[in-house]
């Protein structure tokens, strides 16, 4: 089915949770940008596996071991495919992409950062992008820098060198989760390469939705959650260059992470364990293999050309039925922005929508989502968002425009 | 499913529209901060105590109907009352909010809940009991700050 | 079924992996030291979840986010009751146990270690509670003393108080994942505290098959991991008391952990939150609670005393059919050992000993368990280890006395 | 299932009861360790290499029969070899171990396994791979070492 026709309404059908009905009315999920429903194929071969073969990995040497190893390992296999990754090993497991930025400062920045050196991030970072590097700056007296964003939301990028004079990172996000603006990553990968910075993506909310490629990127280290790509909870991924990893010291302490272990210190094992401490998700480590053959079946330039169009749908639906009493942030360019649509609808505070649209079970996020000082800068403390992914179609696009007429009812706005 | 306008009391609207005692309070009053995760609300209670008397308080701060309407009331309802009372009067609200349990004992000093019963109806909405009880608890390390 | 009386074959059919034949063998799963089976009950739980409510927890405001939040923090109670902690918010839910440890050293250990300080741990430890410190050596200098064993592989007390003079931690399992011993873990405590040291349990191997009671114990942070008690892979569980939890810094920072981030600065989130930082296991964190009430309805003590009439039993049957030239460590009574049996037989290496028994379907762990400075101290690499649990009962054991024979066929001794 | 009989053949568990080429090397001689974290296993690899040549190889360590046999049958097979033989020795032995490909190009030494033909029902038994690997990448690593 990888072909630009994708029967997008038997996609939809693969998700069960999507046929549930509330109170007599179908759910409209628009939260995928906080977190994605699961298809059939993921939550089967998760419980399949437990069902039939459940079995410790690396450690243990009869064949359902040996099996359950082996599809461990072709689930890594998957992943480097998936973002083209140059080898299998240059593939973590971690369990969300928060612990991944983590490892990160705590591995390559703890090793490389000292007083005074520069860590450039953006305004559109979400928490798990900034407070392991408040951290820093807390042990070790580094300097954050912020590029800033343009009215319309997007990277500005005009004092770009400036700002990346003397760094020695620049991470950002590979799309914002409040705005949906993709960043130019390529782009800014070069820049911090010329400066003689590394290249940290947070691509999170991008993976799941595009076609990826790190080695086009030519980015240092990239990481994203399983859970926000159809597949599960407790799995998250965090690929780097093997230099790099090779270089870093290991994070957490134990098994699997060694080679030796005396009374007096240990040696760490190779790659990728060297970064996989204790037992790791096993079980979800091969629902996200799932996960990753089932977006592939269906090609992930079929999916952004899916959510593209309905972007521009919902963007337009909404901005023709309310007007100037509607508010959405971020570029209006689908080009460069992603199915995510933060709103201000009337004063109406988003909680309140978000209450409101949930009474015809749309479900909306409210809140500062994980990205405080972009919602300063948006001079809020919260915006509702619908975000939208491969399983969303126009009729849920029409059922969010349909439920806001509900608060003018209530607010009497 | 509970209909919203178990929520959406009128008189829940009307604080949220025009909130009493907005503003803010210069020391010797103190002050306390209180965050909801969940939404973002911000809320700063300011409160000036004399002889055991909460003489004044003033609430700034941005949030949902919810939060700043039970701002809003609480204000009206503690001002000018006795520590005692507050205390009891914010364990009454607890307990009508489903987070605390009611003791069998009489309460040692008499509440009155007035426009604040209007709130009942938050606790068929599980997730907003944590935007009404907000400012509450915020008045509650308020309170604790000015007795430090 | 809470009696002593438990339908333990009904237990067994629980577990749908038990019921595979593979080349018409059934399944002989002795690997539970190692990780455990899952009944139906858990893997229904994940799945029906990921089907019928999968939602996001602690951000959203609509219905199903407040019931995904209901059953998340629900299963965060029933852990507590589980081990008898003070209240919910003592429990942090991690991705395993090594992280649990991991956590402490790089938090409480950071806040209060020194060079110098002297952390005790003994030589039957696992390296998730030898390396984190071993990483604190190399990073704080800090000093390792070695609580000895005696000969039948019980901790040596006798010098403990010296051992503990002036010692900062007690790090200890509450019972070997090689040998089976059991540690006494009050009177340890009791020790730590008098010595002024905090009291740190690895209870991996003991919470799935004993009555927990953290408060009799009198520990300060007590780990173990979900994947051992039927429970999911991606979970682990790091108890604490409240006023060490809520005096140390944070261990992961991003979405969950805060109260507010500014561009200049953060502010951490009240306990638990404050430790679980991104979008946490959702799924098996709600899987673990399924396996805490499977367990519970059928009882620890029920398990516990299931488990030593095993253990009495393959003990008994090993030694009475290979006398001599089965060598089984660790203490023989069974008071103070869990149903874990390493052993040596003949002078058939453990890899062949464990290739040798999967011809016969069963399934047994050879190698270091993560154990290696305690298998120096057996004077082996390797041991071969058969571990049971609750779904495993004689006919078990008598698999495993069987199909040893064929190891002397081929090896000819 | 492949059967027991494909895995521990006769020369195997001769190897394996009376290993070849064991001992040290004192330097100028090299050596290597290598750990199988599986199974515990660790084998040390000591090297002389004069002129390309590996005049010659000791092990000790120790490790299950498929491990040990593999390292005893690898030194009788490299020692006194040039080390472009010894290359292409590891290639095809790791051809048979199916963790490398076989390349169209014929050899540019010829190579001759003999008794090493008999580790070939290792590779029904995938979990043993990494024992009979072990020797020859810690040969590899000591080969590295001695032209470093
Ligand atoms: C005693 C002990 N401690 C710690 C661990 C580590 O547990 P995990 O691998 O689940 O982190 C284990 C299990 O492997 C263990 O047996
Ligand atoms: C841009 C971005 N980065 C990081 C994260 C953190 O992901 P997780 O919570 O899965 O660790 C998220 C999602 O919440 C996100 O949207």
């Amino acid at each position: 089915m990888n072909t630009t026709r994708v029967d997008w309404a038997a996609v939809k059908a693969d998700f069960p949770v999507l046929q549930r009905m509330i109170d007599g009315q179908r759910l409209v999920y628009l939260d995928s940008a906080n977190t994605s429903q699961k298809p059939n194929a993921v939550i089967d071969a998760m419980a399949d596996f437990m069902r039939n073969g459940y079995a410790p990995i690396n450690r243990s040497a009869y064949r359902m071991a040996g099996e359950a190893t082996d599809l461990y390992e072709g689930a890594r296999s998957k992943l480097q495919r998936f973002i083209n990754a140059r080898s299998a090993h240059e593939v973590v497991f971690t369990k969300n992409a928060t612990e991944s930025i983590n490892l990160i400062a705590q591995t390559w920045g703890r090793a490389n950062l000292h007083a005074g050196d520069v860590v450039v991030l953006t305004h559109m970072e979400h928490h798990a992008n900034i407070v392991p590097w408040h951290m820093l700056v807390a042990e070790r007296g580094i300097e954050l820098r912020w590029i800033p964003l343009t009215d319309d939301g997007q990277l500005d990028l005009s004092n770009l060198s400036t700002l990346l004079d003397g760094a020695k990172i620049l991470s950002f996000t590979a799309m914002s989760n409040v705005l949906g603006t993709i960043s130019p990553v390529k782009q800014l990968c070069a820049a911090a390469h010329a400066a003689g910075a590394i290249a940290i993506v947070d691509a999170c909310q991008f993976v799941p939705h595009n076609v990826t490629d790190v080695q086009a990127w030519d980015a240092d280290f990239v990481m994203f959650s399983g859970h926000k790509m159809v597949g599960p909870t407790g799995v998250g991924v965090l690929w780097g260059r093997e230099e790099l990893l090779e270089a870093m010291p290991p994070f957490l302490g134990g098994g699997n992470m060694i080679a030796d272990v005396r009374l007096n210190g240990f040696t760490t094992a190779e790659l990728p364990s060297k970064f996989e401490a204790g037992t790791p998700a096993i079980v979800e480590v091969i629902g996200l293999g799932a996960a990753v053959d089932y977006l592939t079946n269906i090609g992930m330039a079929n999916i952004r050309h899916h959510e593209m169009q309905l972007t521009e749908y919902a963007l337009s639906t909404l901005n023709a039925r309310y007007g100037d009493d509607i508010v959405i942030h971020g570029p209006r360019n689908i080009e460069i922005r992603g199915a995510v649509l933060s709103f201000a609808f009337r004063d109406i505070h988003p909680h309140d929508v978000s209450q409101i649209l949930d009474e015809k079970n749309v479900c909306v996020r409210a809140g500062h989502h994980c990205a405080k000082p972009l919602m300063k800068l948006l001079g809020a403390n919260a915006t509702a968002r619908a975000s939208f992914y491969l399983y969303n179609d126009q009729t849920d696009a029409d059922a969010l425009a349909d439920a806001l007429d509900g608060a003018s009812d209530i607010f009497g706005v | 499913m509970p209909g919203l306008e178990d929520l959406y009391r009128e008189i829940i609207l009307d604080h949220y529209r025009t909130p009493r005692n907005r503003g803010e309070l210069a020391p010797p009053a103190v002050m306390a901060e209180g965050h909801n995760p969940l939404c973002g609300d911000e809320i700063t209670i300011y409160a000036q105590v004399e002889n055991g008397v909460l003489v004044d308080v003033k609430v700034s701060g941005q949030g949902c109907s919810i939060s700043q309407s039970s701002a809003s009331m609480m204000s009206q309802a503690v001002k000018g009352k006795s520590l005692a009372e507050i205390q009891a009067l914010i364990h009454r609200f607890k307990v009508m909010m489903s987070i605390e349990e009611d003791s069998d004992e009489a309460p040692a000093v008499e509440v009155k809940m007035g426009d604040l019963e209007a709130l009942q109806g938050v606790v068929k909405f599980p997730v907003r009991i944590k935007c009404a009880i907000l400012s509450w608890n915020t008045l509650l390390q308020a309170l604790e700050n000015a007795s430090a």
